[in-house]
């Protein structure tokens, strides 16, 4: 593989180390609290690789959603219930054994097979993707010509999560 | 178009997906906490959608489905997380725990 | 007359059936007349066809109906009256009739009266309608139901251990006959196509037996000793006899009847019925003139030694049936069934006036009766008349019958068997006058028993006084007087006039049977009646003999460890493979089950990681499996 | 609707009618029963009586189309209906079926718990019996056979002696087994000729019409259907009635089972249910793989005489008269296996009789000791004795079932065991002579248990019981009646089966 040095090549690196290094650390605090802003990190690592992609609309998405919602959403849950809580130091019970083997193997097998298969070099520019459109727009349109009945689905998918999370969350008064 | 390829190789970004995948997977089934176990499982979909912009841009045939399935899967990623953290709110208040190993009311 | 024959085993089932319906509150009277009328009828008809039989000896004997299919082969019954059939039909009636009559007394006041008549008016008719068989088949039918009323008569006073015991007992031995008989039967009918006697002898006559797996004089042999073997255990030869003593345990009109003149006499009947078969087969016939030479000599021996006096006239019975076999045996048709006539008679009489003195004084033991002449003259002369006939003393019937057999023994190149007979009828003539020394002569030993000892009434003297005049003139019947009626009446069944041997006359063989008769009674005169020299003492001398004789040659005693035992240790060993091996074979796979079950169960911890890390490695291995069988990926 | 159809209808009628009408007492649920069975009853004496002389084949026939499975073979719709008829084998048996059903249901203890299920049950068993014997259709057949062993499952789980579940799963185990193995084993000869060997060709109709399968199997010339593949199917076959009919060495259900149910359906399921595994050897083995029984005739036969001996010697050795009658049971089926091992028209219209005879002295035997241990609670040969002098109408009984039991000459046990043995001794001589054993060793249990029961002095427990009621002359006459009845006159039955032998040898001849 001819490796260019070039400033995305670098910059993917960057990003890479600084994800990788947030999902290692999550997994390593005990604190519950600092795990939750952890994955912060790794939410933002991810936007910023779309945005190295050209994939801006779902760089933008991901920054709203996972690192902006979602991770307040866990605050905010941490906050609710036993906020002191603390993660025990890992402990080299037979089922953690078993899930770090399987973790590794799993991480092994894959990268053997991404390894070994010839990857299409991509001479497609996100430009040509979008067809002359801005991103967004071009999302925008693909979305709703091509996928709009799903778009449609997921939203009801949503309004059903809402109005679901209300009521599980809701106390009820006979749990009182 | 004649444009340049994309220089970062495709197996580098696969290969930063199915490592993300795999730290999310040993955090869902190793860690105790609750909250910690969903953050694991968004993680591991974060790492799908890492592929699929991957793919949408690099793949064998490029195309803007795969950057519309990543927005489809941010999307249920939320109401999950939504809908999850709502049960582990109800779960707290029934039995004062966020513990997976006090959900065992199906052990044999 | 002889289309009515079907009658006479009828009258009884009438009887059977009239009785079932008055049930068991009957009053005796009416319960013992019935049945005394209606078999007494029977006897009348016996009479008659007996003797339209014997006067028109090639008329029709035959009805027939038709009763089942198998296949295109159809099963037949009816009935057929030969020259033989119809003596045995005159015997049996004679014999009921007087039972009967004796019954009355002898049962009276039992709480089951009515139930005692009407099995034995079942077992009448039963034998009655074996007599007059169309076929085998036929035949075995109330073969089998002779032997079951034997079976409910031997049990009669079933709260009886010993009595429940017994009538097992001598269904089962008899059933291992019958089943040998049974083979024979089927073989026959495999062979033939046919249950019919004619067929069946005319088959033979041709040679045209066969089976697909066996020849035709194969199939003469194998069925003839099949047959047989239903003979031998029905009359309790050797060495299916075991049944036969125990079997005394019923009532002594049931002894006098069934295990005396009539259903032992079966056996024998039927080797005569289906003679010409054995007479096809040497190995057959040499068979069963041995199989009665033996049975005649160790049933004499045992009888020598027994304390009951029922056990000892069974004993003797068996003897005499041996006698009856070993003339078959030797060919001599006419005599086994001219003795099985005579035998009928004189052993009727003698189990009759032995129940006359078990009524008497309540006991069967000889050593505690004595002196039962004087208060009882009428049982112990019809005793005495039956004892002489037994022992072969001129002129009562038993002489008649027993030195033709002796004689045709001998005429017919049996030296031997001569012998075995000769020993075996000295032995006759002092077992049964030791019983009856004891019983009628000399001091009373138990004075109780003696005090009260009495006479029956006329209801009991009545059959023993005909009887002991039958067994005093029914030698006659065979005899120079009226130049061998008897044999030429049983004759006229074969084409040729003639069935195997026909004795000659010899005086000098007769003279040495009835001094070897005289021989008996003088030995048993001198040591239980005039006792000059201690029947203690010579006993002493031959204890071991005496313990063996005593012992009964300890038959008992094998067969039960033996076949008995060994037949519980199989059931037992098939139950315990049954319950522990079989059983626990099909147990330990579910109990594997259960185990796997148990072992799969400690999955379900309740935690959901457990699962999904499964899951997970479920996955991994799916991906696995397609990455590297892709090929390329090492 | 012909009658046949009725014939099954009945029951299941009653049984649906007591499930949904209100407020059924014992006496009223009984009742309901009775008049379902017995119109059973009734229709199957119209048929017998109405049957059609020389018939050898299908009479009363009514066909319901049910569903098609599309394409089933090589294009053709597979035509699924529920059909019934009768010929000279099923008609006996389901007579014989809706009389002793009669009979438990007319018999049975007024004080049961539950009687509408109880009834509900039995009327059920009954009904898939019935459909069992009649069905003409092989999905019929099947859904009437889940019936009975459900059925029956209930009826020992729900209303047996304490510790009967685990009995009842161990009989819903072994006979879920046993008809899996016939599924498998009919479907495949249905397949086998009406599908891929029919003398019509590769590609005939493909049809789960027995009629048609026997048909097929009458048309098909010997080669067609590879030896191979028939014979698999037959022992398939085999070990499915092996099991349903427990046959050693797949036997042990049926001595637990009989321990543990109670009397109506100890008779239902001694009688009826552990008969249906002969009447699938005669009517698929026999009937459709007649060259294949005869290549397996030896095998066939030398288990036969297995059972019949291992039957006895067990028999013998148990203390329990319910294990005892059903060891005895087993013995009385091992002849059925040597009558239709020898492939002969005596041997295998002994084998049917002795169906007819075995179902009917088991019954005859399991009301009687079950109305001994009424009185006595027990059935421990051990504790037992004298009850001549008590109850001297049930021991009379009681001896004249083991006599027809062991054989006696005018019983229907005699003329089952003559045929069977005429048939044995054409084809197996060894065998049958071995099988001789049998007929000694029956009178020694039968009778041995017989001298415990009734003879001997009169055992405590026994002391001042009171004798037969008239709920129990009914049956106990009814049934030594017919087993006497049969052992006289044998034709009654012996012209319905004589014709269906004719049938059966006609495929092989």
């Amino acid at each position: 593989m001819n490796f260019v040095w070039s400033w995305p090549v670098i910059a993917f690196y960057i990003i890479a180390l600084l994800t990788l290094c947030c999902g290692v650390i999550m997994l390593s605090v005990r604190k519950v609290i600092y795990m939750a802003l952890t994955i912060g990190g790794v939410f933002i690592g991810a936007s910023a690789l779309y945005f190295l992609l050209g994939a801006d609309f779902v760089g933008v998405a991901q920054i709203l959603i996972y690192a902006g919602a979602i991770t307040i959403l866990i605050m905010f849950a941490i906050m609710l219930t036993n906020h002191e809580a603390t993660e025990p130091g890992f402990k080299w019970s037979p089922k953690n054994i078993a899930a770090a083997i399987g973790s590794v193997l799993l991480a092994v097998v894959l990268l053997l097979a991404i390894r070994s298969t010839a990857w299409p070099t991509a001479t497609t520019s996100q430009t040509a993707l979008d067809g002359g459109n801005s991103n967004p727009m071009a999302i925008g349109l693909v979305m709703f010509k091509g996928y709009a009945i799903p778009f449609e689905l997921v939203s009801i998918l949503l309004i059903v999560a809402l109005v679901g999370a209300v009521i599980l969350a809701k106390e009820r008064k006979e749990d009182e | 178009m004649g444009a340049a390829p994309f220089p970062v190789p495709t197996g580098s970004l696969l290969a930063l997906g199915a490592l993300l995948f795999c730290i999310g997977l040993f955090g869902a089934l190793t860690k105790r906490n609750l909250i910690i176990v969903l953050v694991s499982i968004e993680l591991m979909l974060n790492a799908a959608n890492i592929n699929l912009v991957t793919f949408s841009r690099l793949g064998v045939a490029p195309s803007l489905s795969g950057q519309v399935f990543s927005l489809f899967t941010m999307t249920v990623a939320a109401a999950e997380i939504a809908v999850g953290l709502a049960l582990l709110l109800a779960l707290f208040r029934l039995r004062k725990t966020s513990e997976v190993k006090d959900l065992n009311i199906h052990k044999w | 007359m002889v289309q009515y024959a079907w009658l006479v085993p009828f009258l009884p089932l009438v009887a059977y059936v009239f009785l079932l319906v008055l049930g068991r509150k009957a009053a005796e009277g009416l319960v013992a007349g019935v049945s005394v009328i209606l078999t007494a009828v029977s006897f009348v008809l016996s009479l008659f066809i007996f003797q339209a039989v014997g006067n028109n000896p090639h008329g029709n004997n035959t009805y027939v109906f038709h009763w089942l299919t198998v296949g295109n082969r159809v099963f037949d019954v009816g009935f057929q009256v030969t020259h033989l059939n119809a003596l045995m039909l005159v015997v049996v009636t004679l014999v009921s009739t007087l039972v009967f009559l004796f019954s009355k007394g002898y049962m009276h006041k039992d709480d089951r009266f009515p139930v005692f008549y009407q099995y034995l008016n079942l077992f009448v008719f039963s034998m009655l309608a074996l007599v007059i068989s169309l076929n085998l088949l036929q035949l075995y039918i109330f073969w089998e139901m002779v032997g079951l009323c034997s079976y409910l008569l031997v049990g009669f006073w079933y709260f009886k251990p010993e009595a429940a015991l017994a009538a097992k007992k001598s269904f089962i031995v008899t059933r291992i006959g019958d089943t040998g008989m049974f083979a024979g039967i089927v073989l026959l009918f495999l062979a033939t196509g046919s249950f019919d006697y004619s067929t069946i002898f005319s088959a033979v006559a041709h040679g045209t037996l066969h089976i697909g797996w066996l020849s035709n004089n194969g199939v003469i042999t194998l069925t003839a000793l099949l047959i047989f073997a239903g003979a031998v255990g029905k009359s309790a030869q050797f060495p299916l006899h075991v049944w036969l003593p125990d079997a005394m345990e019923g009532p002594t009109p049931v002894s006098a009847l069934i295990h005396a003149a009539t259903m032992v006499a079966a056996g024998v009947y039927l080797v005569a019925r289906t003679f010409p078969l054995f007479q096809a087969s040497t190995g057959a016939t040499t068979t069963v003139a041995w199989i009665g030479a033996i049975t005649a000599l160790m049933a004499s021996l045992i009888a020598l030694t027994q304390r009951d006096i029922k056990r000892v006239i069974a004993y003797s019975t068996m003897s005499q049936l041996g006698y009856m076999m070993m003339a078959l045996g030797v060919g001599a048709y006419a005599y086994g069934i001219f003795h099985l006539m005579t035998h009928a008679f004189f052993k009727a009489l003698l189990f009759l006036a032995a129940g006359s003195v078990i009524h008497a004084v309540d006991t069967q033991d000889l050593f505690e009766m004595g002196g039962l002449r004087k208060k009882m003259p009428v049982t112990t002369y019809t005793f005495l008349a039956g004892a002489l006939a037994l022992a072969g003393i001129v002129p009562f019937a038993g002489f008649w019958s027993k030195d033709d057999i002796l004689s045709a023994t001998l005429q017919s190149g049996h030296p031997v068997l001569y012998w075995f007979g000769l020993i075996a009828a000295f032995c006759t003539a002092f077992y049964i006058f030791r019983v009856f020394f004891l019983t009628f002569t000399g001091k009373p030993r138990v004075e109780e028993k003696y005090e009260h000892a009495h006479e029956g009434s006329w209801v009991m003297k009545l059959p023993l006084v005909v009887l002991a005049v039958f067994a005093t003139i029914a030698g006659f019947f065979n005899s120079p007087v009226n130049h061998y009626g008897l044999e030429r009446y049983l004759f006229a069944d074969f084409a040729s006039g003639t069935a195997g041997v026909v004795v000659k006359e010899n005086v000098g063989l007769m003279a040495f049977s009835v001094a070897v008769g005289l021989l008996g009674i003088l030995l048993a005169a001198l040591m239980y009646w005039r006792p000059a020299f201690g029947g203690e003492k010579l006993s002493k001398a031959l204890s071991i003999p005496y313990i063996i004789s005593f012992r009964k040659f300890f038959f008992d005693e094998i067969y039960t460890f033996v076949i008995v035992g060994g037949g519980k240790v199989i059931a037992a060993i098939v139950d315990f493979v049954d319950r522990y091996i079989i059983d626990g074979i099909v147990s330990l796979l579910s109990w594997i089950g259960s185990v796997f079950g148990t072992m799969l169960k400690y999955t379900q911890d309740g935690q959901v990681q457990t699962y999904s890390a499964i899951a997970a490695f479920g996955v991994l291995i799916f991906i696995a499996i397609a990455v590297f069988t892709v090929g390329g990926v090492l | 609707m012909s009658l046949s159809f009725w014939l099954v209808a009945a029951p299941l009628i009653a049984a649906v009618l007591l499930l949904v009408l209100p407020k059924m007492g014992g006496a009223a649920s009984r009742g309901l029963a009775i008049v379902g069975t017995l119109v059973s009853l009734v229709l199957a004496i119209v048929m017998w009586l109405s049957f059609p002389s020389g018939s050898t084949g299908f009479e009363f026939i009514g066909k319901i189309h049910w569903f098609t499975l599309p394409a089933m073979w090589h294009g053709t719709d597979l035509s699924v209906g529920l059909s019934f008829g009768v010929d000279g084998l099923s008609l006996p048996l389901a007579a014989m079926t809706a009389f002793i059903s009669v009979l438990a249901m007319a018999g049975a203890k007024r004080d049961i718990d539950r009687p509408r299920l109880y009834y509900f049950w039995l009327s059920m068993v009954t009904a898939g019996l019935l459909g069992v014997f009649a069905a003409l259709d092989l999905f019929t057949f099947l859904v009437a056979l889940e019936v009975t062993l459900f059925g029956s499952f209930f009826l020992i789980q729900l209303f047996g002696r304490p510790g009967s579940p685990k009995a009842a799963i161990k009989f819903l185990i072994y006979r879920g087994f046993a008809t899996v193995a016939m599924l498998v084993a009919l479907v495949g000869i249905a397949y086998g000729l009406t599908g891929a060997y029919s003398h019509s060709g590769i590609s005939g109709n493909l049809s789960f019409s027995i009629p048609t399968m026997l048909n097929e199997a009458h048309h098909l010339s010997s080669g067609i259907l590879p030896a191979g593949v028939a014979g698999a199917l037959l022992l398939v076959l085999l070990l499915g009635v092996f099991i349903e009919e427990a046959f050693v060495p797949f036997h042990t259900w049926l001595p637990t089972t009989h321990e543990y149910a109670d009397t109506p359906t100890n008779m239902v399921i001694g009688g009826l249910l552990t008969k249906t595994g002969a009447y699938v050897l005669l009517r698929f083995g026999v009937g459709m793989l007649p060259a294949q029984i005869q290549h397996y005739g030896m095998l066939i036969a030398v288990f036969g005489v297995i059972n019949i001996l291992y039957g006895a010697f067990a028999a013998w050795a148990q203390k329990d008269w319910r294990r005892l009658i059903a060891f005895g049971g087993i013995s009385h089926m091992g002849l059925v296996l040597l009558g239709i091992a020898s492939f002969s028209a005596a041997g295998l219209q002994g084998a049917m009789f002795m169906i007819v005879s075995s179902g009917l002295l088991t019954a005859l035997l399991f009301f009687l000791t079950g109305a001994i241990e009424d009185r006595t609670n027990t059935v421990q040969l051990k504790d037992l004795g004298g009850l001549s002098k008590a109850m001297p109408m049930i021991s009379g009984f009681l001896l004249v079932a083991a006599l027809g039991s062991l054989g006696l000459p005018l019983t229907s046990g005699f003329i089952s065991e003559i045929q069977a043995f005429i048939g044995g001794f054409t084809a197996y001589p060894a065998a049958s002579f071995v099988g001789l054993g049998g007929l000694i060793l029956s009178a020694v249990y039968l009778l041995y248990a017989i001298q415990k029961t009734t003879f001997g002095p009169t055992a405590k427990l026994a002391e001042g019981l009171s004798d037969a009621t008239a709920r129990e002359y009914l049956p106990t006459i009814l049934l030594t009646a017919f087993v006497l009845l049969i052992g006289i006159y044998p034709n009654l039955i012996g012209h319905l089966f004589g014709l269906s032998v004719q049938g059966l040898l006609g495929i092989g001849g």
